[in-house]
């Protein structure tokens, strides 16, 4: 979330879209029914099903799943034909007046430097113009064919409202309220928020819809403001903060990267990071890199690291290919992985393709469990009938399952959606010999180092260098963690400006990123975090719900990253000289020689506003890009493309090239390809997704969730209930190329039949939460049917739009 | 002559007697347990039961045997309990009746028009606190019935009840009233003087070496 | 007096009345669900049966949301849906807490025969005491909302207490404090009135003309009530009666026929006795007698 | 004698008379004046958490058994909203009420256990023999089939052959240590739930 969850409040008019907030997360929607009651807003709700979302809604709209960029692109070209954009916003804080090079171009679907064979592109010509300063050239009247509001315009012309209704199936007239309601935010006393999930991601153009939300928004002036935001509600307590602390293949903590193996040379790799500003006096953070990195490197491998050895560079392993789930497991069917560790996770339910899991699974050589709950992929070796109809003497994999403590029964942090740490407290003891993760890692790394000082084998240095100073080896405490990703000073710190004052002394902990220095004389584990567990002790734990201004910053309360900042691009809010858009909701503002407000600044703190820095200061053009550039694998513009298994067999927004039916630039591996299904044997859409009532997998073995939805059905409209031959009530068997389930059929008017391009489409909806463990009724995984493909760039697999034939059972 | 015994003529055969005095308890009983039920006032009643709860629980199964016992003894009288002419000329002489001057009455057979009354009576409201009873008995069968039937037979339940407590009391009474008549329930005899008065018709009967149940 | 107060002001089967001196003079209390946010959820199903340590059977999908499929002794409320569509064509997915509605005039109460199995404070709140409960199932028989249900297992009555432990010492119902969107609140009767009252202004500026508060005077009003969108067809939200009362059925039962039978029945009892006083027995005198063995003698 | 005297019956209903004129009265059991259940929390533990399933992470009150009196076993019975909490303010959604379902699970895992290949069921093990075992599985795979250059020459030091699911749920703390570990070893087959 750029914003966080009691900011909703602040919404004129909020859109979810690609997300159920009120089924997903009740408890942040609650801000959406705050701004009804007491804002007056507006809720608009986008989605192929009427969710308990759309039944408060004031506007409904169907679409088809997989055409939100179609539905968003003819939004964009409407606010552009219509005027309908915060023209102070978008001329100073984005780079719409900014040049792009001659040699890009967009044809029939397919961006300049595509290359069929390898599925990707060469991006070289994706990117803004250089003036001879070395800085790009703009345009700040628009009016240059080349610059990026004209490329807009002209790219998003297609995506007309009949083109809309033919490709989403969304009625014209809904099309149309919908847009106009939205374009009432384009002036500055209005804000929208966009609320997005799965929805969004789970697309193979994902990670394009969430683009095209943010580009909405931007047009509109609606980022970095009070009530306005893009906010990506994230599934679990602390993905958030596992992923800000990096537990991806290719990230290190803080958004930091791992070398690909091309970068040998340390230096270079901190270069390619700490990018030079593309405009004049811009602050482009990321400059600091080498200050985040070599912090992070002490944090990890302490005295081991050194000026000498680039701080333990050759430690890190370096990538020649993301190995993203989708990638391990596909390398795992093909006997490739021999051990596989799951903490926590339960990805014979959660990947998809469960019969590709199933044989991947069977061909380790072990597998290790580490889960509070009896997991279906612990017993993914043990025959549950039709449910799991495996044979154990054939499963050659050793399994460990060992028992976990749950969140009642530890102390720590999680990090929520916006972006805030809260520490939590340990209430009673695990059940049985349940032991924390901490333990069980520590006690796996303490084995491993011993065996390695003790018998040497494969690289033993980075293993045998990790600092590991906790005062338990075996159970290193939740507070050391804390304190090590947080931060401290490694030596006594000069300032920067008086060499003879300390302004931290060695052990000292560090107030924020900010005193993060690339000599190696401060440790900061996450730079991101620094500042969590500050000088003055654990801010996380802060319990101080105090909400003076009345807008719902709450800044005392907990801690949230960076710097404890809750509204992202908050400079954003305020017109360029720093006075703010909207006074009655003011966030921060300039006030002739400090920033200050009601939030932590996202800006300089003392930078005056003359100066023309930009208030999105992570890029560096200092400016939000509507053109990618190089930053997304299928192009800098989002297209929209059919999900891989489209039940119209082609795009009608590029019908003449095949190239261009799907994602172009998504990896699809030849085995998952093979296992797509055509609308011909396939002829209904389905989409998955969660009911509040659980949560994933992990309610089915809460007894009082089991009693709130006991049983696995699915969702289909009544005309397809009538064609199929099925009442409410009765049994389906739905399949795909890949598997099928049978369950419930529960018919409803929430799912409609859509007209897509003179054709009915049924959509068939499925909630995931059964499997064959737990107190729940036994039911089949919903992943029995979903297809293996992810994203363009972010790999998050295509679960909300594929093919399946539904039958009466 | 004083000093012979009167020959003694009876009136009900031992299973009778039997039959009638399980049908008495358990409409005494459930009188009782019914009154517990009905009016706040008698609850205390319920505790000869065993407190509330077991004067819920007895009320229904004691009605059922009652109404089982009764059905036998109803048919077993039901013959001599047809109204004929000379009833209902008997009922306009009611003042007769309630003034003990039965010598100006049309003579009696079996039983007199008012027991006869009584009968249909008693098998109407049995039968109307049987089916309202099955209705509102909470723990195996009111679920089967719409709220709106289970309202109606409570009502029904409660008119009947308090119709069959009143005609009960109107035959206790007159078994009190009529003496000789307990005998004839307790002993199965009546003297025939007793017979000769008050069942002169039935009298002849049995003389003529009928009259038998 | 504090808000949680909870003097018995009415039982249940008893013909006196209670201490009535103290009254809730802060006001009544009441819980307000706002049908219009809510988003079903069933967290307030959870939280009841959580905070009153109930458990509900693990049961099946019949083709609907509502889980567990009724009422009963483990669930004191639950969430119903039904689909709507309206003449302009939109869906509406009305979405209705069901439980006890609290009554003024309590229909289960009135016709409860068990001394104190029910019982109303001074708040509003109607609560059952299992304990004095002897499972006759008159509760169901009285209520005119369908709410109590009888265990098959121990044979008591079970419905909604409004929490009345929790509201006793001065906390708000589990139901009410879950509520994720504010769709439950709860407070004094006047000021969930008022607080329907900002609703119902917002509904109709939303184009919910008929959007209201739903307080029937048929059972003297609620300390649970509604608002709907569609005040004016409360039936569209699985059934809600426009119209409750106490069933006139139930008012003869509990009203008029339980002092006419008791005297009914004196009546009749006295009634034989001034006959017996005034006319005395018929008895069988010796002329009698002889008159009958003279007739036994003519026939031999 | 069964004929009721005049004396006698005039006792008989005397007696149903002043009985019922009792009961009008209210002749009925002890009447209680105010009672309730239990409040069921007056002296429970009071421990602050926050809620393990969603990213809006509201803030959860857990009332446990004891007092922390060392004799005193702790074992959470209720659990509940924190009204101060910013975000949900006392709120829960129907997963985050039922919590102590979560915790009491008939699901939850109580000992380490093994399953070994071609068996069709647990075996329960100890903690050493289970963390010693999956310490030597790894070391073997590691040390057989660990990259420390590729084919153009180039320094890789990774190790595929192994790969890791990170927790969803689990804590930053346990986070940040599970990814320490997992690269010192050179994992790259590193991943967590954001993707799904």
């Amino acid at each position: 979330m750029t914003n966080h969850w009691v900011d909703i409040k602040n919404a004129d008019l909020v859109l979810i879209m690609g997300g159920n907030a009120a089924e997903a997360h009740p408890c942040g929607f609650k801000w959406v029914t705050e701004a009804k009651a007491h804002n007056k807003a507006k809720l608009i709700v986008v989605d192929p099903r009427f969710t308990r979302s759309a039944s408060v809604a004031d506007v409904y709209a169907p679409i088809r799943p997989g055409t939100d960029i179609v539905f968003l692109g003819g939004l964009i070209a409407y606010l552009l034909a219509n005027d309908k954009i915060q023209r102070e916003y978008v001329v100073n804080y984005t780079d719409l007046s900014f040049i792009v090079k001659d040699a890009f171009t967009f044809e029939q679907g397919l961006y300049s430097g595509y290359n069929a064979d390898k599925r990707s592109y060469d991006k070289s010509s994706w990117d803004y113009e250089l003036g001879d300063d070395g800085y790009v050239r703009t345009d700040p009247t628009l009016a240059d064919p080349r610059c990026v509001y004209s490329l807009l315009k002209q790219h998003y012309a297609r995506y007309t409202p009949d083109m809309v209704e033919r490709v989403c199936g969304t009625p014209k007239d809904k099309v149309l309220h919908i847009w106009e309601l939205i374009a009432s935010t384009a002036v500055p006393t209005r804000a929208m928020t966009i609320m997005y999930a799965l929805g969004w991601t789970q697309h193979s153009i994902g990670s394009q819809m969430i683009r095209t939300g943010a580009m909405v928004q931007l047009l509109l002036g609606n980022i970095g403001i009070a009530g306005g935001g893009m906010n990506a509600l994230r599934g679990h307590s602390n993905i958030q903060g596992l992923t800000d602390l990096g537990l991806m293949s290719n990230l290190l903590p803080g958004y930091m990267t791992l070398p690909n193996e091309a970068e040998q040379d340390y230096d270079k790799y901190i270069a390619a990071r700490a990018q030079k500003p593309l405009r004049p006096n811009q602050l482009s953070y990321w400059q600091n890199y080498g200050k985040f990195f070599v912090s992070f490197m002490k944090a990890w491998w302490g005295d081991a690291a050194t000026a000498e050895n680039h701080w333990g560079y050759d430690y890190l392993p370096k990538l020649d290919k993301p190995y993203d789930m989708l990638q391990t497991f596909e390398l795992m069917s093909q006997g490739k992985v021999n051990g596989y560790i799951c903490q926590g996770f339960n990805p014979l339910a959660a990947a998809p393709n469960k019969a590709k899991m199933d044989a991947s699974l069977a061909k380790l050589k072990f597998l290790v469990i580490m889960d509070p709950l009896a997991t279906e992929t612990s017993e993914f070796w043990r025959n549950a009938g039709v449910h799991n109809d495996v044979d154990p003497a054939k499963i050659q994999t050793e399994v460990f399952r060992l028992p976990t403590t749950c969140f009642a029964e530890e102390d720590g942090s999680l990090t929520n959606s916006s972006r805030w740490l809260q520490w939590h407290w340990k209430g009673a003891n695990p059940p049985g010999e349940a032991r924390s993760d901490l333990e069980i890692m520590a006690g796996l790394f303490t084995r491993l180092r011993k065996a390695y000082r003790e018998e040497g084998g494969a690289f033993p240095d980075p293993i045998l260098n990790l600092a590991w100073k906790y005062a338990h080896a075996d159970s290193p405490a939740p507070e050391e963690l804390a304190r090590e990703y947080s931060g401290s000073a490694l030596k006594d710190l000069a300032d920067p400006k008086d060499s003879t004052k300390v302004v931290r002394k060695a052990g000292e902990q560090l107030a924020g990123f900010a005193e993060l220095r690339d000599d190696g004389s401060t440790s900061s584990g996450c730079w991101i975090f620094c500042g969590a567990w500050g000088p003055t002790g654990n801010l996380m734990a802060r319990r101080d719900s105090s909400d003076p201004t009345g807008i719902g910053q709450t800044i005392n309360w907990a801690w949230s990253w960076p710097a404890n900042r809750r509204v992202l691009y908050n400079r954003a809010s305020c017109d360029p000289s720093g006075k703010p858009f909207n006074p009655e909701r003011k966030l921060v503002g300039w006030n002739g020689s400090a920033w200050g407000g009601a939030d932590i600044p996202d800006f300089k703190a003392d930078e005056n506003p003359a100066g023309g820095m930009g208030p999105f200061i992570m890029n560096p053009e200092g400016v939000a890009r509507f053109f990618a550039r190089g930053a997304m694998a299928e192009g800098p513009f989002p297209e929209h493309y059919e999900p891989f298994e489209t039940p119209l067999g082609r795009n009608l927004l590029n019908p003449d090239q095949p190239q261009a039916i799907s994602n172009p630039a998504a990896r699809v591996f030849k085995d998952d390809r093979e296992a797509f299904g055509k609308a011909e044997q396939f002829p209904h859409v389905a989409t998955t997704y969660r009911l509040t009532e659980h949560f994933h997998y992990w309610t089915k073995h809460v007894r009082l969730n089991a009693i709130l939805q006991p049983e696995q059905f699915v969702e289909i409209g009544e005309a397809l209930a009538k064609e199929v031959g099925v009442e409410n009530g009765g049994r389906v068997k739905v399949s795909s190329n890949r598997g099928h389930i049978v369950a419930v059929a529960m018919v409803t008017k929430r799912i409609k039949a859509l007209t897509i391009d003179g054709r009915t489409v049924h959509t068939v909806g499925i909630p995931i939460h059964w499997g064959f463990t737990g107190v729940a009724k036994a039911g089949f995984l919903a992943n029995s049917l979903t297809p293996v493909v992810g994203d363009g760039n972010s790999q998050t697999p295509e679960f909300k739009s594929f093919l399946v034939k539904v039958e009466k059972a | 002559m004083s000093a012979r015994k009167p020959p003694e003529i009876v009136r009900y055969r031992t299973s009778t007697r039997i039959n009638h005095w399980i049908v008495a308890i358990s409409f005494v009983l459930l009188a009782l347990s019914g009154l517990a039920l009905f009016h706040p006032s008698l609850f205390w009643l319920g505790n000869l039961f065993g407190g509330g709860t077991w004067t819920r629980i007895l009320h229904p199964f004691i009605g059922v045997f009652m109404a089982v016992a009764f059905a036998l003894l109803a048919f077993a009288v039901g013959g001599a309990n047809r109204m004929e002419r000379r009833d209902w000329q008997w009922l306009r002489g009611w003042r007769d009746v309630v003034g003990n001057h039965e010598q100006d009455l049309p003579e009696v057979g079996r039983y007199n028009a008012g027991q006869k009354l009584l009968y249909f009576l008693i098998v109407l409201c049995l039968l109307a606190l049987l089916l309202s009873g099955i209705v509102i008995w909470r723990a195996y069968f009111s679920l089967l019935f719409p709220i709106g039937l289970v309202r109606l037979a409570a009502v029904v339940h409660a008119v009947a009840a308090t119709v069959l407590i009143c005609a009960i009391v109107v035959h206790v009474y007159a078994a009190i009233w009529v003496k000789g008549s307990v005998r004839a329930m307790t002993r199965g005899t009546v003297s025939p003087g007793w017979a000769w008065k008050h069942h002169h018709a039935w009298f002849r009967d049995v003389l003529r070496g009928g009259g038998r149940e | 007096m504090a808000l949680q107060s909870l003097d018995i002001v009415r039982r249940s089967a008893t013909t006196t009345p209670s201490p009535q001196a103290r009254e809730a003079h802060a006001g009544e209390v009441a819980k307000l669900i706002d049908v219009t946010k809510c988003i079903g959820c069933k967290a307030c199903q959870v939280a009841c049966m959580e905070w009153n340590d109930l458990r509900d059977e693990i049961g099946s999908c019949t083709g609907h949301y509502d889980n567990p499929a009724d009422l009963s002794e483990h669930s004191w409320t639950l969430m119903r849906f039904s689909e709507h569509e309206t003449a302009a064509g939109d869906l509406e997915w009305l979405i209705r807490k069901d439980g006890c509605m609290h009554c003024a005039d309590p229909g289960c109460l009135k016709a409860c025969p068990a001394p104190g199995a029910i019982v109303q404070y001074a708040n509003g709140i109607v609560d059952f005491h299992e304990e004095n409960c002897i499972g006759c199932g008159y509760c169901v028989t009285g209520c005119p909302f369908n709410v109590p249900r009888i265990s098959k297992r121990d044979h008591k009555a079970y419905k909604c207490t409004l929490c009345s432990d929790r509201v006793a010492v001065g906390l708000e119902p589990a139901c009410v404090k879950t509520c994720p969107t504010g769709a439950i609140v709860f407070g004094t009767k006047d000021d969930m009135k008022q607080h329907a009252a900002e609703r119902i202004e917002d509904l109709k500026s939303r184009g919910f003309e008929h959007a209201g508060l739903y307080d029937p005077a048929g059972v003297g009003g609620t300390h649970v009530m509604y608002v709907l969108h569609h005040a004016d067809q409360p039936q569209l939200y699985a059934n809600l009666p426009a119209e409750p009362k106490i069933s006139a059925m139930v008012g003869l039962w509990k009203g008029m026929s339980k002092p006419l039978a008791l005297l009914a029945i004196a009546a009749t009892a006295f009634a034989g006795f001034l006959h017996y006083i005034g006319i005395g027995p018929n008895e069988v005198d010796e002329d009698d007698e002889a008159a009958a063995r003279r007739e036994m003698e003519e026939t031999r | 004698m069964t004929d009721l005297t005049r004396r006698q019956f005039l006792k008989v209903t005397g007696a149903t008379l002043v009985g019922s004129s009792l009961g009008l009265l209210g002749f009925s059991p002890a009447p209680a004046l105010a009672e309730v259940r239990e409040f069921k929390l007056s002296r429970a533990t009071e421990t602050r958490n926050t809620c393990p399933y969603c990213s809006v992470a509201c803030g959860v009150l857990m009332y446990g058994l004891g007092d922390r009196a060392k004799n005193a076993q702790a074992s959470i019975f209720h659990i509940e909203g924190d009204p101060d909490h910013p975000v949900n303010r006392g709120t829960l959604c129907p997963k985050g009420a039922a919590l102590i379902d979560f915790i009491h699970s008939d699901s939850r895992l109580k000992y380490p256990e093994y399953r070994a290949p071609g068996s069709d069921r647990w075996e329960r093990i100890g903690w050493d023999d289970a963390l010693n075992r999956i310490a030597k599985l790894m070391k073997q795979d590691r040390d057989a089939n660990f990259v420390a250059k590729n084919a153009q020459g180039q320094t890789v030091n990774r190790w595929l052959t192994t790969g890791m699911l990170a927790a969803s749920a689990s804590s930053n703390e346990v986070g940040y240590l599970t990814h320490k570990v997992a690269r010192s070893l050179g994992l790259l087959a590193f991943d967590n739930q954001a993707r799904v």
